[in-house]
């Protein structure tokens, strides 16, 4: 008995004082495994969180989810209050941004496929760029010829666009219903990869 | 109808000098068709790709004229949609194989979309709210500090144990010493048979301990019983007399004549 | 009329969450008279401060004011939360140990003897992290020449191994009997020595 009440978790309203504390104190999202490591034992990190998120909604601050990651942001609307705080960030070129979006819109996605999307080549840079961003990363192979490298999101993408996931990534249900996410190989070619690529990308999105 | 088509010619080459102009800032060929195929004010889906191929090529022609280097993929370009549209036009050979123009144009088509689709998609995302521009981090933090603390552990057995084999190191020495506190009877016989020859008168069995072996209480016992042994080994040899006036009196020997 | 609508200041409630935004985002703590310039035109600053500062009583994160700085700051009571402990379990060295049995059967002794049953000098750093773990400790000098230091053990020392007194620990006899002795000592060696050890044993304890 005594050792149990030793381990015995904190009061809820404890845990959410807890929890806003540790996410407050960050910069950058925490995920709940990162959380519960550094609350006592017994703590309902994701009750901590809703109850939070509540608790936000509304203020000048608000707990965003991207991923399994949480971090507390000042809220959107208020934006025209921040000017000063705001560190001008580089502009991205036209070929990245549009890289970006082809491998956020068809994760997992090569190197080839995009420059197939996009008509040219993709240079490097444009690539080192957006991994340097934190917003793209190498996933894993694709099994095919070559076994080529692989293109996939990073929680920092959906950290940085305030997407809670990449479901969440705007007109996405309509392109993939007018097929344009569809690898759709050039008359004439095999067949065989597209049935590839189809699965892996609904693991993506699943 | 040659009216028509005569407008048809202006507006393609009002288009295609624009392009041309500008051709370092479009992104290769797919790009400049998709820029073409916009002033056909149709779906992307039904527009005519011959009426694009002739856009196209005009505007490779325009930039020839102007002498303007156009890219090697500009020019693969404009023969590949050459070659499209003569398959378009002219009836189907039924000797050749491959894909027919229609299902190569619905695949360009299909392409122009997506393109275009991406742009959509990719403005919509950096129209998004992001974050350090619309919505901020926390400006103030407070990093986790790691307080690094060690805690050295030894138990009783690894105690025990280290002493053990402390003591165990030391077991392993007198192994040698030990036998440097034993004068062996062979010694004393060797050292007995040099110095008794000039002894004739009686002397006392001690004089002949070596001198290193005097003191050393240990050694002395050792050196004391090997020569005695050694020179009770002589009287059987009959080389030395032996006498003891009393018990635990003086031994002493000296050679027979 | 007209003219005074444009700039009426926002309601208190969304005064309140433009300073909780803005001292959120900000890198350092701002005085009454930044975040003034950096309001609509009409906002109480004081008020919504006020406001803010009870909104947060209690909560894991405060506002709080030094001087006429204002910021928010993890609660007191929650500051072991930013802080990691990280403990590090590590084994004695050798040397250690070795010098903390000799120690523990020969105390009191000095830095000489133990030198002389080791076989190799003995580091400082050694000595001092014992002494550190308070397991041994200075015992009266030794009255010979140059009245060397001797170290004993400690009660801490008896309490971590679990023994009452330095006499508990088993003699060579008893450890060789437990086969803690790995290095069998060769056929031949007598066992009068151990007996001299046993006898020497009791010196050092009476």
């Amino acid at each position: 008995m005594s050792t149990e009440t030793l381990f015995e978790a904190p009061p809820m309203a404890e845990q959410e004082r807890m929890v806003e504390a540790i996410l407050f104190a960050s910069s950058e999202p925490l995920d709940t495994r990162a959380l519960t490591a550094r609350l006592p034992h017994g703590c309902d990190v994701a009750q901590a969180l809703a109850l939070l998120q509540k608790r936000y909604a509304g203020r000048g601050v608000h707990l965003l989810r991207s991923g399994d990651d949480w971090a507390f942001r000042t809220a959107a609307d208020l934006s025209f209050l921040m000017q000063k705080e705001v560190v001008e960030t580089r502009k991205l070129s036209r070929a990245a941004i549009e890289t970006l979006a082809i491998v956020a819109y068809h994760q997992p996605v090569t190197r080839a496929e995009i420059e197939e999307i996009r008509g040219v080549s993709v240079s490097r840079g444009t690539v080192d760029l957006l991994m340097e961003l934190d917003w793209i990363r190498l996933g894993r192979r694709r099994q095919t010829p070559g076994r080529p490298v692989t293109f996939t999101t990073t929680p920092g993408f959906l950290a940085h666009f305030g997407l809670e996931t990449p479901r969440d990534l705007p007109d996405l249900k309509e392109l993939r219903a007018a097929g344009l996410l569809d690898n759709r190989p050039p008359p004439g070619t095999s067949v065989e990869r597209e049935v590839d690529d189809d699965h892996d990308q609904d693991d993506m999105f699943e | 109808m040659p009216d028509d088509l005569l407008i048809r010619d202006r507006n393609e080459r009002l288009a295609a000098e624009a392009l041309v102009v500008d051709v370092g800032g479009y992104e290769g060929p797919l790009d400049v068709l998709l820029t073409l195929s916009r002033t056909q004010k149709v779906d992307l889906r039904r527009i005519s790709m011959v009426e694009l191929a002739d856009q196209y090529l005009c505007f490779v022609d325009l930039a020839k004229e102007l002498r303007i280097e156009l890219a090697a993929d500009y020019l693969v370009m404009a023969a590949w949609l050459a070659f499209l549209k003569s398959r378009l036009l002219l009836p189907p050979d039924p000797t050749e194989d491959g894909p027919s123009g229609e299902e190569l144009a619905a695949h360009l088509a299909y392409q122009l979309e997506r393109l275009e689709a991406m742009r959509n998609a990719a403005a919509k995302l950096m129209a998004r709210d992001r974050l350090g521009r619309d919505f901020l981090a926390r400006g103030q933090t407070e990093d986790v500090t790691m307080k690094r603390r060690i805690v050295y552990d030894a138990s009783l057995v690894e105690l025990l144990r280290a002493y053990a084999g402390v003591k165990t190191r030391e077991d392993f020495q007198p192994l040698h010493y030990q036998r440097d506190a034993i004068y062996t009877m062979e010694q004393a016989l060797e050292r007995m048979k040099g110095l008794i020859g000039a002894v004739l008168d009686w002397s006392d069995l001690e004089e002949y301990l070596p001198e290193a072996w005097r003191l050393d209480p240990k050694k002395r016992r050792s050196a004391l019983a090997s020569t005695f042994a050694a020179s009770l080994e002589m009287v059987k040899a009959g080389t030395v007399d032996m006498r003891q006036a009393e018990t635990f009196g003086r031994i002493e020997l000296r050679a027979r004549a």
